[in-house]
């Protein structure tokens, strides 16, 4: 597998999927060597906005096509958003660590996305099939306004959760596997801050291993700037101030690792 | 065709270099760049022992630039001579290491461990905006950036590059200052202090509320300054800030400088440095011009 | 929704002024934007008599910015009240005329000549990077600051506001000099000094060799300096420095700006300062907030 | 006639026509205002690059199609040549002053135009059709790189001079008028400056009215940055210190109002 490297895709589709949130699919050389939990840095088509903007891998294959989901946060993402089919777009790849599918061989696995933390987790799904022993998967909107959530059928039972309640378990997905009766394993998880803490305090309070995708404000990708630090519970090896930078060590880290 | 430049009696096969703190050790680009093709590797700036930096957000983009409050975070003096330094001798490109601190102290003991090691330079980052304490005061007053070169100089077995700030009234003010104090070299321009506000949740952007802009956005600034004190001083230059191209790094050499570093850039793409070694080498080519060292300051020429 | 904002004691319907020197005399930009709709009306700086300028190249383009080295040409005071003044007669809005020397002579004699006149307030432009002579010398030393802004309150009719240079070690000594002097307001900031080099020709790309570097390019720096004074100074700030959008104009104000003032991107976009205005009131409306005074300073609450 | 705007233009047509000569054509409401020797200005499709380019109309008509043809100088016009049909463009126009064409009423009138100052005097040409006596057309080049000549036939005799010789007169423009056997009343040019101060000063010697149109670096183009200006003979009533600003009392000087 090729390492780290910047490339020239050509977009394929882009779909708006739900109110501010698009589908973006290219072709890239880049596809085959992603891995589910990791990023690309997708740059904005624009002179004047220089960094690359970290996008999770929705899907990605043998056949060259990488799947980005995203929402309209910002001037960057709404200049990703004019992209269209035919288009050229520089994206930095694959990078982070992605979630270790292996540790859950054999075992329960919770799959679990709040909100725009939920694109990573389809591709994660995915490949849990066959390894994971039962996956079951909760996912976390604001409201009806679901998207994405019908494709993660095929890879195991789809718990929704909206905060309105219009959908699904109202309330978080935490509160929605707590009414489940289904202790998992492990969980994987990427979503807003407030979920991923509770999901550490749940995970500590039930012995289960959970492994959570974090975000920081990024500049290079690839661990040179140390823009995008968490805090470690233990000195890491490469800060040697329990700083540990989450394009690099991460997104992915043991819950129990870092002090969210 | 020669693209050779020296700086202090050390020889780099090209003037281009990186931007300290902009490349890490040089290690996080090796999947991208051959290191052998640079004029040297600038590191992140080190300080006696490790320092935790500041809290996050500590980027943001600003028009063709950005800001960043790292804040210096950096493992200490003693884990980079046993990691960074073991792992850079891998290559054969001079290493110029970036050294901060808070007190004088601070930096004597850095020179003072560096001195036995396979380090070429050491540059002095007397102009970090990011940290609270220290630093950015002995670059701001020339007196005080006279009295801590004549210390570093005294203590150090390497050539001392001393690493401006730009923000000052007058740079070459701060250029003599280090030159009379025995600098063999000064470097600029460090980052130039700005802020970015979220006017939605009405907040900095950045957790320190200031940080550094560097990029294209402030290439001019920085060119100005390369230029001012290429008139003021005799010792060698190296020039850096918002360098993209070989046509960017040229306009710095032709203002004056010996040398430059390629810094934010990296981020925005990370062949950088390799593509304006290679596009030096096509100017050369493409004009006629036998070596890089004739355009040093050609612009008035 | 209220958008007014008082400005030593003159009543502004709304905090979007011109910069000086990218609206002519206001005349010029008439074709595009309802003058009316605007704060004020900043005019080009105008000194006792006519001024030649600078040689040409006098303007280029840098990453997100420009530099200009206009070198303040005008024709002189006089021409200025009878014809510019005359024709800004016809629209209901108040008029700050920037005034330029090289002398503290030449100011007053401006401040003179204006005393009379409709002009609702006097900027001093003491940090034009552009004229060789005085200007930017007033602008860069807090004493010599402190003493024209003193000569200038002694003779001046109208509120006077002392505009300051960016190229500065520490700008809040600076406000705090102008206000102590008993300047009614600043503005902040003129341009940063900057340089082009053409790489082809080998020669600088404005005949003045320097400019100074105006556009989105230096707002993070702008940003910072008005939070900085904000801090240091009670008196009102305008601030300045590559806005664009009411977003831009809004992070000013967050940062403790009174007013603001489009400058470089009327040259990008001639409609910007009405589309600031609406866009301030579409904030104002979206995020419930009464008046845009409200806002002022809000970052730090 | 609607006064200055900056409106969006539709790319309707864009071709190299010479080496890095192209020909764009832009579909816009300004089209109907534009005279002859009149510019506009062309913003690069670029957040990092803000200042608009003046580039001549070389055509623009009823049908609300302008023409430009530009040479690629820089990052700016690099910048344009990649739009392509059916690429939005910002435009602000129309600029400048135009060639008095009421001066040729009548009249013998020579049309000059060098290099990249040849478009201009295509539009120019067409609209004398009918206003003066006679035109000639004078079209200097560097070689055989011929571009638009053609296009001037309708408007009057063409005679080419190129630099090295290889198509026409040996020489340039004023070399070319000289060798023949007409003398005209009025001439309007275009062209780099060397080809105007010959213009100026052939036309000074020989009592002739000429028109020239002159190049600076600009940033407003509306006559608000005192960017633009060139040297006059007299204090003008603008600026009062010799200097006219080309984009608004210009671009066409009579040539014995300028010092170049
Ligand atoms: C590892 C990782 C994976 C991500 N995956 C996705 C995803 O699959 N889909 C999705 O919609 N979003 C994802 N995000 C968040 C996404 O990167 C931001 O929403 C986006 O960068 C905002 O850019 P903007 O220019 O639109 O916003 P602006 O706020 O205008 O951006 C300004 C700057 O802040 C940075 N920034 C702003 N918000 C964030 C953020 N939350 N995280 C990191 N940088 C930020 C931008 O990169 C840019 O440099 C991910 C973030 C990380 C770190
Ligand atoms: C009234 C007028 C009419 C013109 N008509 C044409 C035309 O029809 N076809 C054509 O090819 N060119 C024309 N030009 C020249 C054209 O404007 C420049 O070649 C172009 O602006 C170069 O931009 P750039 O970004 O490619 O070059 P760069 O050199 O990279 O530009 C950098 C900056 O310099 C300015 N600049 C550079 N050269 C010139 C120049 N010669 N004149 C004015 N500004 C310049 C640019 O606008 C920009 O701001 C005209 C110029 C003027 C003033
Ligand atoms: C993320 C980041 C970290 C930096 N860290 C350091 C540092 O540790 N020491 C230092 O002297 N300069 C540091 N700098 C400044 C750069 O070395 C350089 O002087 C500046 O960024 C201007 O160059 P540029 O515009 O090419 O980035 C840092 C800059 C950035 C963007
Ligand atoms: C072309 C040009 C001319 C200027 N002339 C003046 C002037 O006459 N007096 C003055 O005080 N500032 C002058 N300035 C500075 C602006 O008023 C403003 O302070 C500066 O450009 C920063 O704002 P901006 O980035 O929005 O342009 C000029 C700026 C430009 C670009
Ligand atoms: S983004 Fe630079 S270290 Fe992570
Ligand atoms: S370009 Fe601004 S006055 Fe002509």
């Amino acid at each position: 597998m090729a390492g780290k490297r910047k490339e020239t895709a050509t977009v394929v589709l882009q779909k708006e999927i739900a109110k501010d949130i698009y589908d973006l699919r290219v072709k890239s050389g880049l596809a085959t060597d992603c891995l589910p939990g990791q990023f690309a840095g997708i740059y904005p088509p624009s002179d004047a906005h220089l960094l690359m903007r970290p996008i999770s891998i929705c899907e990605a294959g043998s056949e060259g096509i990488i799947r980005f989901v995203y929402r309209i946060a910002g001037e960057g993402t709404a200049l990703l958003s004019v992209l269209k089919e035919g288009d050229q777009v520089d994206v930095l790849g694959p990078l982070g660590n992605g979630f270790p599918l292996d540790e859950a061989k054999g075992k329960k696995v919770a799959v679990m996305g709040g909100g725009i933390g939920i694109p990573p987790m389809l591709y994660t799904a995915g490949q849990l099939k066959g390894i994971s022993d039962r996956t079951e998967i909760y996912l976390g909107y604001r409201d009806a306004n679901l998207f994405l959530a019908d494709e993660f059928k095929p890879f195991g039972e789809v718990v929704i959760a909206t905060e309105d309640g219009s959908e699904g378990h109202k309330g978080n997905v935490l509160g929605a596997l707590k009414e489940r009766d289904f202790t998992p394993d492990v969980i994987m998880a990427c979503g807003p801050m407030p979920m991923l803490r509770a999901i550490k305090k749940y995970a500590e309070e039930n012995h289960i291993t959970a492994f959570i995708s974090l975000e920081e404000r990024m500049a290079c990708g690839v661990g040179a700037c140390l823009g995008c630090v968490c805090k470690t519970v233990k000195k890491d090896e490469h800060s040697h101030v329990n700083n540990a930078r989450i394009c690099t060590e991460g997104p992915v880290f043991d819950a129990s690792d870092v002090e969210i | 065709m020669d693209t050779k430049v020296t700086i202090a009696g050390v020889e780099l096969k090209n003037p281009v270099m990186t931007a300290s703190g902009t490349f890490g050790s040089g290690m996080e680009y090796t999947e991208f760049v051959d290191l052998n093709r640079l004029g040297a590797i600038v590191t992140k700036g080190v300080a006696s022992v490790p320092w935790e930096g500041n809290p996050t957000p500590r980027v943001t983009e600003t028009p063709s630039g950005m800001l960043n409050a790292i804040g210096l975070q950096n493992p200490g003096v003693d884990v980079f001579i046993k990691r960074d330094l073991e792992f850079l001798k891998n290559f054969e490109v001079p290493v110029i290491v970036n050294v901060c601190g808070k007190t004088v102290e601070d930096y004597l003991t850095v020179v003072e461990k560096l001195g036995d090691t396979s380090v070429s330079m050491l540059e002095i980052n007397v102009s970090c905006p990011n940290v609270k304490e220290g630093a950015i005061a002995f670059g701001q007053k020339a007196d005080a950036l006279s009295n801590i070169t004549k210390e570093i100089k005294k203590k150090a077995r390497q050539p001392v590059i001393m690493k401006l700030s730009p923000n000052v009234t007058d740079i070459t003010e701060m250029a003599k200052a280090a030159e009379e104090a025995g600098a063999d070299a000064i470097s600029l321009i460090n980052t130039i202090t700005g802020m970015k506000i979220d006017i939605n949740r009405r907040k900095f952007v950045l957790a320190n509320k200031t940080g550094g802009l560097s990029g294209p956005a402030i290439r001019p600034v920085a060119v100005r300054m390369v230029y001012q004190c290429a008139k003021a001083v005799k010792i060698p230059i190296i020039g850096m800030g918002g360098i993209a191209t070989a046509e960017d790094a040229l306009e710095f050499i032709m203002a004056g400088a010996t040398a430059v570093s390629v810094g934010a850039v990296n981020f925005v793409n990370p062949y950088a440095t390799v593509e304006v070694v290679d596009g030096i080498e096509q100017y050369l080519e493409r004009t006629g011009t036998e070596t890089v060292r004739e355009l040093i300051g050609c612009v008035d020429g």
